[in-house]
């Protein structure tokens, strides 16, 4: 099979004090697509997501990234790389202005960020790209509040925006729409299917709705390993994952969260 | 036969020694992490509280007469007492904010305690006698060893692991373990927590106050006795890694080994060598030997 | 010419840190003293003001205190002046600005070698006296044989060098050495090695904290038991006070003054002590009394407070007080009187509160400290 | 410890900001006439010590509790070159301040990978080692310190014994350090380093190494406190050894947190204050650490901004 | 129903994170042998209004009277001592407690609790992992472990918010039947849920919760008719 991987892991496994809480997975993320991976609280996706991203190192196994083993490297590494993630607890700079939390992501291309003797009035030549990057979440209008002021649905939208401004080929988001009501579910789909539109995207996500709608391919943890892969239709007639997952076929569409 | 140039005699004296002074360590170490356990602060007045535990001793003794044994029993609880109160009205406004305003709190009220007994007793110390029992030396063969100085040794070492016990082996250590992770669902369980970090703080001073009455008799009792020593305990607890009892009390008695062997082979370097070590430490395992990354 | 009208003396000193009960408020109630004794015996018409300020053994704090006294608080003479980084500061200050230091605090002998200037003068002792002083009086008294403990630092290090030539020069020997840290809370592996090394004398080349436990473990450890002797190098009354008998008993040590060598000394002692919370006199408090009474006898005679001229008045004049008898004040500064090898009192010969000391040895004047000759001060170098 | 730094929320306009760099010039500038010139050297050369302490603590989030090694070390580096090496006053500082930098980085090295109070704890620790090289180490004198040390002519010219030529240096050296911190503070690294102790898990996740920017700012912070420290020496004429003693290091963090750790102007007042205290009270013996322990317990508990947190927070702007 | 019956009411309930303020006046009963569902969506305020019934948020005023007494103003372990068993959304299991010693932590408050090899009956699981540390155990067993350790307390009244979420139906029909028969031992239970086809069998009556207000309660005969307004809330 010929298909093009942005993100491969090869056997990938993570013990906790003998405790497996990743088992051997083989993940195949498909260049432009929009991945899901779905399964029960303590399947293990957040902890795939942290290897990916090396805040864990891996017991064992391997992390391709564009083919190259990143397995080794630092977390800011891979980031520079254009591998960058979201955090399942909402992540902005509190204390920071909307338009602040964008630049400092942008800052980074600009090689001025040890600039210790520079006035931080050059980063203005960044605004435009800032704000171009905040009209896309509609944040325009938000851009001088600071980020604590923003209710919840728009920290989300905010940290989409600056994990966009690392201008990434393959964004991790966990959890984008957990602890959201209905109509920030929606916006925030629609978000991601918009900038899932020109880049690779790999998602955790309990809600089925979302994932019905916005995802390509998705695979279903369950206690550290994979149990199924495919698109949505395929793994949702699946009996293990209905089995493991979903409940019963008559709660197809609910999966855990509402 | 010798070791080193040394003989072998000697060495066993001076190796006793160090673990007496380690002994000391422990206790204070120990106190330490377990207030830090709980409170997660670093008790910056330590030191004092020991100075404390020694003068009220002192003053225990020429003032009411209260003999070495009460003393023993009574200055702790006193001191301990001091400790709660201290931690009623002050430390109990800070769990909400960053630990660190615990060390500089904690730091003003060493400055305070010792501002005071400047004041009132000068530097230049008290004398405490050894108690009856203890004075002389037993003939080790290898050395004479003062009886009070193997008495300390004893008595930290059963205080030590007592802690340790109560703390890793039973019902209200179990309490206290889980109160560490998770205070406020303990609380939901019907513990009375606040009381219990309270009772906490209380012991931990205690132990320091304890530290300072068996210090008493060797060392000079005067006001500043704890300032230098609280920082080579920092060193200790550094090395030792927060988070683990055992660890707290091995690495005491194993710095105060080191010290001891480094005063024989080059004493020059005897009052730094924990610090050299506990960068090595640091450099090897940053969360100290027995610590948890945190 | 007396500048404003009134001779003001400054008492700078450590006033709540490790020498407050050597010098601390004691001095300034000492110089309090030697100005009314001083009006009363001489009908004086100065006018005399005695202040104080704690340097808390910081030279910055010390200094920065007597560069103000002196260009704006109109202070004349700084005395007293413990801790000899601070000494060595206000020397250099009261040399540059011409005023006058006349220290009775410090051990260093460098101010009145090395440092000295025109307008120091070193009042009570120095290292170089209490080295050749303990150390050859022992010696002669039959300790032959020396160990030292050693505080690790430029103070110890001149002690220990300084007592090693004398108790060579005078025939003993050196057996061994340890170099101690400081500070140093324990010092019982230090005093093992010291045990094992069988000398009759065991030296104390420290100070302060240093010092009492170091005698007081040494007491723990049976040592002064088992026949050997400490020699303290650097030793107060007061310390000794804080040791209790029992502990410090059989010390050998120097000093300059103690309470009860005279009628005057003990009178003296007697009025001190009521002024001063019962506490008796320490030698430095003395020295502060004996050269305010003596700078006081300057500016009369000088007609002057101006700093240059009355330290040459004090170094003209011979000096004479009750505490110290009869002396001088040498070229580079240095007063000079005898001095005293002491040794601490068992218990049960003590009669009374702070009778400790029993006299072993007197050092003449002109033997107890460092002739002109060696001295490396610029002011009397050839 | 940034709740307590709300006032350093980056606001848009510094403009009152520089009416307060302003009138702080001036009247640093006039002060000698009214008080005692090396009284306010004195309190010029810790407050530069603070806010490069501030910097650190304020806007960094790492509190270091042996921040005396830099200024300690740096006095005995610069004394030592005026004395022995007869050097000119601008050099011994920058030497000073040359060596705690280098200093700074090997202990940034081992201390910035641990947080709060573990990397407080092992600052002071080894903070008290440099201690410890300070009393024994042969050039430093001991605990007589160096004493004598000669001001110098700045650039061979202007004799600096003088009292008011003095002043003028180290009016200068101040000003300047306060406009490189202030600079630093709202620099792009100024910005990253305000991120990182707001989440340093985002930070990293956007491809920062965090290490990296604290271990920076420590090193400015140490460096800095090491101009401190020499021009403190050529002042006083003296470098010893109550400059590297924690306790030091705790004084510090006292003038911090009086004026107000995370504030732009917090720690020159802080610096007064305590300075002045020292100073003044200082017949009072024991009472000032006394004084100065209820402060910090007050501070801590009541008065968590600072003076001029206060006043930033009452005015709404910060400073 | 009569007073007497009545174990929790409370009423025109505030409370507080911090700043933010969640709950504006929530009202509700429970009675004697109840099972009561909460529910409502993601952030409706479910779980802070069962932590402000064992006085786990930071402020909250109104009134909650547990078997009679006022609790508003009780500390929270002073609360559970009212009869209350708490098993946290996040399970809350200790990592430095092993299990049995998570299964013996909670103090015992009243008699009548289930004694300790019954509750190893209920969960096999728990019996044979009971000396590996807590939070080793599979999220299914810790969920079993934080509702297990609650019934040994002699707790009456039981806050189980969120137990089916992210569990192997398997297990989630396990504690379906628990429940059923904790009821039939006369325990009284609020359970917060997601999984509305879990709850749905289980409850005797139900709340609706929506920005921090009860908008609906309603008991389990009124079910069907309530349908189409539970789907539009909740999109079930
Ligand atoms: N640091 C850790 N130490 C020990 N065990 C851990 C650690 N982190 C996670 N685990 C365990 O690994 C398993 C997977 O955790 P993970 O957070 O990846 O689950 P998840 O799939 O993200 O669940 P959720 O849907 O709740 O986010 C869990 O059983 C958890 O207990
Ligand atoms: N510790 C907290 N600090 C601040 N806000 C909080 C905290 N916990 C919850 N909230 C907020 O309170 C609101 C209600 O939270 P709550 O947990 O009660 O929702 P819920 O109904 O239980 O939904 P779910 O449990 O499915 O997330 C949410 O908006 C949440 O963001
Ligand atoms: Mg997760
Ligand atoms: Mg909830």
């Amino acid at each position: 099979m010929s298909k093009d991987f942005i993100l491969e892991t090869r056997e990938l496994v993570k013990e906790f004090k003998g405790f497996v809480a990743v088992n051997s997975v083989n993940l195949g993320v498909q260049r432009g697509q929009i991945h899901a991976l779905i399964g029960p609280n303590g399947a293990g996706k957040t902890t795939v997501f942290n290897l990916l991203t090396k805040f864990l190192i891996p017991t064992r196994g391997q992390i391709l990234f564009n083919g190259k083993d990143i397995t080794a490297e630092k977390p800011a590494q891979v980031a520079r790389q254009g591998l960058v993630r979201s955090f399942q607890i909402s992540a902005t700079f509190p204390n920071l202005t909307v338009l602040e939390n964008v630049r400092i992501a942008l800052q980074r291309n600009t090689g001025m960020s040890m600039h210790f003797w520079r006035s931080e009035r050059i980063l203005d030549q960044l605004n435009g790209q800032a704000m171009a990057l905040l009209d896309e979440v509609d944040l325009g209008d938000m851009a001088d509040l600071t980020a604590v002021e923003l209710p919840y649905g728009r920290k989300r939208a905010l940290e989409i925006a600056t994990t966009l401004a690392m201008n990434p080929e393959l964004m991790l988001l966990d959890e984008p729409t957990q602890g959201m009501g209905h109509e920030d579910v929606d916006r925030v789909t629609q978000l991601i299917k918009k900038v899932g539109a020109n880049r690779t995207i790999l998602m955790v996500e309990h809600n089925m709705n979302v994932v019905s709608r916005i995802a390509d391919t998705i695979s279903v943890l369950q206690r550290g390993q994979i149990i199924a892969e495919g698109p949505y239709e395929v793994v949702s007639q699946n009996p293990q994952v209905l089995e493991a997952y979903m409940g019963t076929v008559a709660t197809e569409l609910e999966g855990a969260h509402g | 036969m010798e070791i080193f140039g040394i003989p072998s005699q000697a060495l066993f004296g001076q190796l006793l020694i160090g673990l007496i002074n380690g002994s000391f360590y422990a206790l204070l170490s120990l106190g330490l992490a377990v207030i830090f356990g709980l409170l997660n602060i670093i008790n910056f007045s330590h030191g004092a509280q020991y100075m404390l535990g020694a003068f009220v001793a002192y003053l225990g003794l020429n003032k009411l007469g209260m003999n070495y044994w009460l003393a023993l029993i009574v200055t702790p609880v006193v001191v301990g007492a001091s400790g709660v109160l201290i931690e009623r009205t002050m430390l109990k406004q800070l769990y909400k904010l960053d630990h660190l305003y615990g060390l500089l709190l904690t730091f003003g009220l060493a400055l305070i305690i010792q501002g005071l007994f400047r004041n009132e007793f000068g530097s230049s110390g008290m004398p405490y006698a050894v108690p009856e029992v203890f004075q002389g030396v037993f003939n080790t063969g290898f050395m004479f060893l003062p009886k009070y100085r193997a008495w300390v040794i004893v008595a930290s070492l059963v205080v030590c692991l007592s802690t340790w016990y109560v703390i890793e082996r039973t019902k209200l250590g179990g309490y206290l373990r889980a109160a560490t992770e998770n205070p406020s669902l303990v609380q939901a369980f019907g513990i009375n927590v606040p009381r219990m970090i309270t009772l906490t703080y209380g012991f931990g001073v205690g132990l320091a106050a304890l530290a300072g009455v068996m210090a008493a008799p060797i060392y000079q009792v005067n006001p500043t006795m704890g300032a230098d020593l609280i920082i080579v305990v920092f060193a200790v607890v550094v090395v030792g890694g927060m988070g683990s009892i055992m660890g707290a009390i091995l690495t005491g008695f194993g710095l105060g080994l080191i010290e001891g062997l480094t005063k024989v082979f080059y004493p020059e370097a005897s009052n730094v060598v924990i610090f050299v070590i506990m960068t090595i430490v640091l450099l090897i395992k940053p969360a100290g030997l027995f610590g948890t990354q945190k | 010419q007396i500048s404003d009208g009134i001779v003001k003396i400054g008492v700078l000193n450590d006033m709540s840190g490790l020498y407050s009960d050597i010098t601390g408020p004691g001095s300034v109630t000492a110089a309090k003293m030697a100005v009314e004794d001083y009006i009363k015996a001489t009908k004086s018409t100065l006018k005399v003001e005695v202040v104080g300020a704690d340097h808390q053994n910081k030279p910055d704090v010390g200094s920065n205190i007597a560069r103000q006294w002196y260009d704006t608080d109109k202070v004349d003479m700084i005395a007293d002046v413990p801790t000899s980084s601070v000494g060595l500061a206000i020397a250099k200050i009261s040399g540059d600005k011409g005023k006058l230091h006349v220290n009775s605090g410090s051990a260093t002998a460098d101010l009145s070698g090395k440092a000295c200037n025109a307008n120091t003068i070193h009042w009570a002792y120095d290292t170089w006296m209490l080295a050749n002083g303990t150390g050859k009086a022992i010696v002669k008294s039959g300790g032959d044989t020396w160990f030292f403990l050693t505080a690790d630092y430029a103070f110890g290090h001149a002690l220990e060098r300084d007592t090693e030539a004398v108790v060579l020069k005078n025939g003993g020997k050196v057996v061994g050495k340890v170099r101690t840290p400081f500070p140093t809370q324990d010092f019982s592996s230090f005093l093992l090695q010291a045990q094992a090394s069988k000398a009759k004398i065991i030296g104390l080349a420290n100070a302060g904290g240093d010092t009492t436990n170091s005698i007081k473990q040494a007491f723990e450890f049976g040592i002064t038991k088992g026949g050997q002797n400490l020699a303290g190098l650097l030793v107060f009354l007061p310390d000794v006070h804080s040791l209790s008998l029992e502990k410090a008993q059989g010390l050998m040590l120097t000093e300059t003054f103690y309470w009860d060598l005279n009628d005057q000394t003990r009178a003296f002692a007697k009025r001190f002590s009521a002024a001063n919370g019962g506490k008796y006199p320490s030698m430095v408090q003395a020295g502060v009394y004996s050269s305010v009474i003596h700078y006081l006898k300057a500016v009369d005679a000088a007609k002057t407070d101006d700093g240059t001229k009355v330290a040459a008045k004090m170094k003209e004049l011979p000096t004479d007080d009750p505490l110290f008898g009869k002396g001088s004040v040498r070229a580079d500064g240095r007063k000079i009187h005898p001095a005293y090898l002491f040794q601490v009192k068992k218990p049960s010969e003590s009669k009374g509160p702070y009778d400790y000391y029993k006299l072993v040895a007197t050092i003449p004047a002109n033997e107890a400290f460092r002739p002109l000759a060696e001295s490396e001060c610029p002011l009397v170098k050839k | 410890m940034s709740n307590a730094i709300s006032a350093s929320a980056s606001a848009k306009s510094y403009k009152h900001q520089w009416v307060a760099f302003a009138l702080m010039a001036v009247i640093l500038a006039v002060a000698p006439m009214w008080v005692y010139p090396v009284f306010l050297m004195k309190v010029m050369c810790f407050a530069l010590f603070a806010s490069a302490f501030n910097l650190l603590l304020g806007f960094g989030g790492l509190l270091s509790f042996g921040h005396a090694m830099f200024m300690g070390s740096a006095g005995y580096v610069a004394a030592h070159a005026a004395k022995v090496w007869g050097l000119n006053p601008e050099l011994c500082v920058l030497l000073g301040t040359a060596s705690s930098a280098t200093l700074a980085l090997v202990v940034g090295l081992l201390a910035i990978r641990r947080q709060g109070i573990y990397f407080a704890m092992i600052t002071l620790a080894l903070a008290q080692m440099v201690f410890f090289f300070c009393l024994q180490a042969p050039f430093t004198g001991g605990e007589d310190g160096i004493q004598a040390v000669p001001r110098g002519k700045l650039f061979g010219l202007v004799d600096l014994a003088d009292n008011f030529n003095m002043y003028i240096f180290v009016l200068t050296i101040f000003l300047l350090g306060f406009l490189l911190i202030w600079r630093v503070i709202h620099s792009p690294f100024g910005q990253i380093l305000k991120a990182i102790r707001e989440h340093p898990d985002r930070a990293t996740s956007l491809g920062y190494d965090t290490d990296t920017f604290k271990l920076l700012a420590f090193v400015i912070s140490g460096a800095l406190a090491g101009t401190a420290g020499g021009t403190k020496a050529l002042v006083f004429q003296l470098a010893s050894l109550t400059d590297v003693h924690w306790s030091m290091s705790g004084e510090v963090v006292l003038m911090t947190l009086v004026g107000g750790m995370g504030t732009l102007f917090g720690p020159l007042v802080g610096a007064t204050v305590i300075i002045s205290m020292e100073n003044y009270l200082a017949h009072l013996g024991a009472w000032v650490t006394i004084i100065q322990g209820v402060i910090f317990v007050i501070c801590v508990l009541a008065f968590r901004r600072g003076i001029m947190g206060e006043i930033a927070h009452w005015i709404k702007k910060p400073l | 129903m009569a007073e007497s019956t009545e174990f929790l009411r409370i009423s025109n309930l505030h409370a507080w994170y911090g700043e933010s303020h969640i709950l504006h006046g929530v009202d509700l009963t429970v009675h004697k042998g109840e099972v009561v569902t909460l529910l409502g969506r993601n952030g409706a305020g479910r779980t802070t209004t069962v932590k402000s019934i064992v006085g786990l948020v930071g402020k909250r005023t109104g009134s909650i009277t547990i078997n009679g007494r006022e609790s508003i103003d009780m500390a929270p372990h002073n609360i559970a001592k009212l009869g209350i068993g708490y098993c946290p959304e996040e399970r809350g299991i200790f990592a430095s407690l092993s299990c049995e010693e998570n299964l013996l932590l909670p103090p015992v408050i009243a008699e009548g609790g289930m004694p300790i090899d019954e509750i190893y009956e209920m969960f096999p699981n728990l019996l044979e992992r009971k000396n590996s540390p807590g939070t080793r155990l599979s999220g299914g067993e810790q969920q079993m472990l934080a509702v297990g350790r609650i019934l040994r307390t002699g707790a009456k009244l039981l806050l189980l918010d969120e137990i089916s979420e992210g569990l192997a139906p398997v297990i989630v029909q396990a504690l379906a039947r628990m429940i059923l028969s904790l009821k039939a031992k006369g325990f009284t239970i609020i359970m917060v849920e997601q999984n509305f086809r879990f709850a749905a069998p289980l409850a005797d009556r139900f709340y609706v919760m929506e920005h921090g207000r009860i908008i609906e309660g309603f008991a389990a005969s009124e079910l069907q008719a309530k349908m189409p307004m539970l789907h539009e809330y909740l999109g079930v």
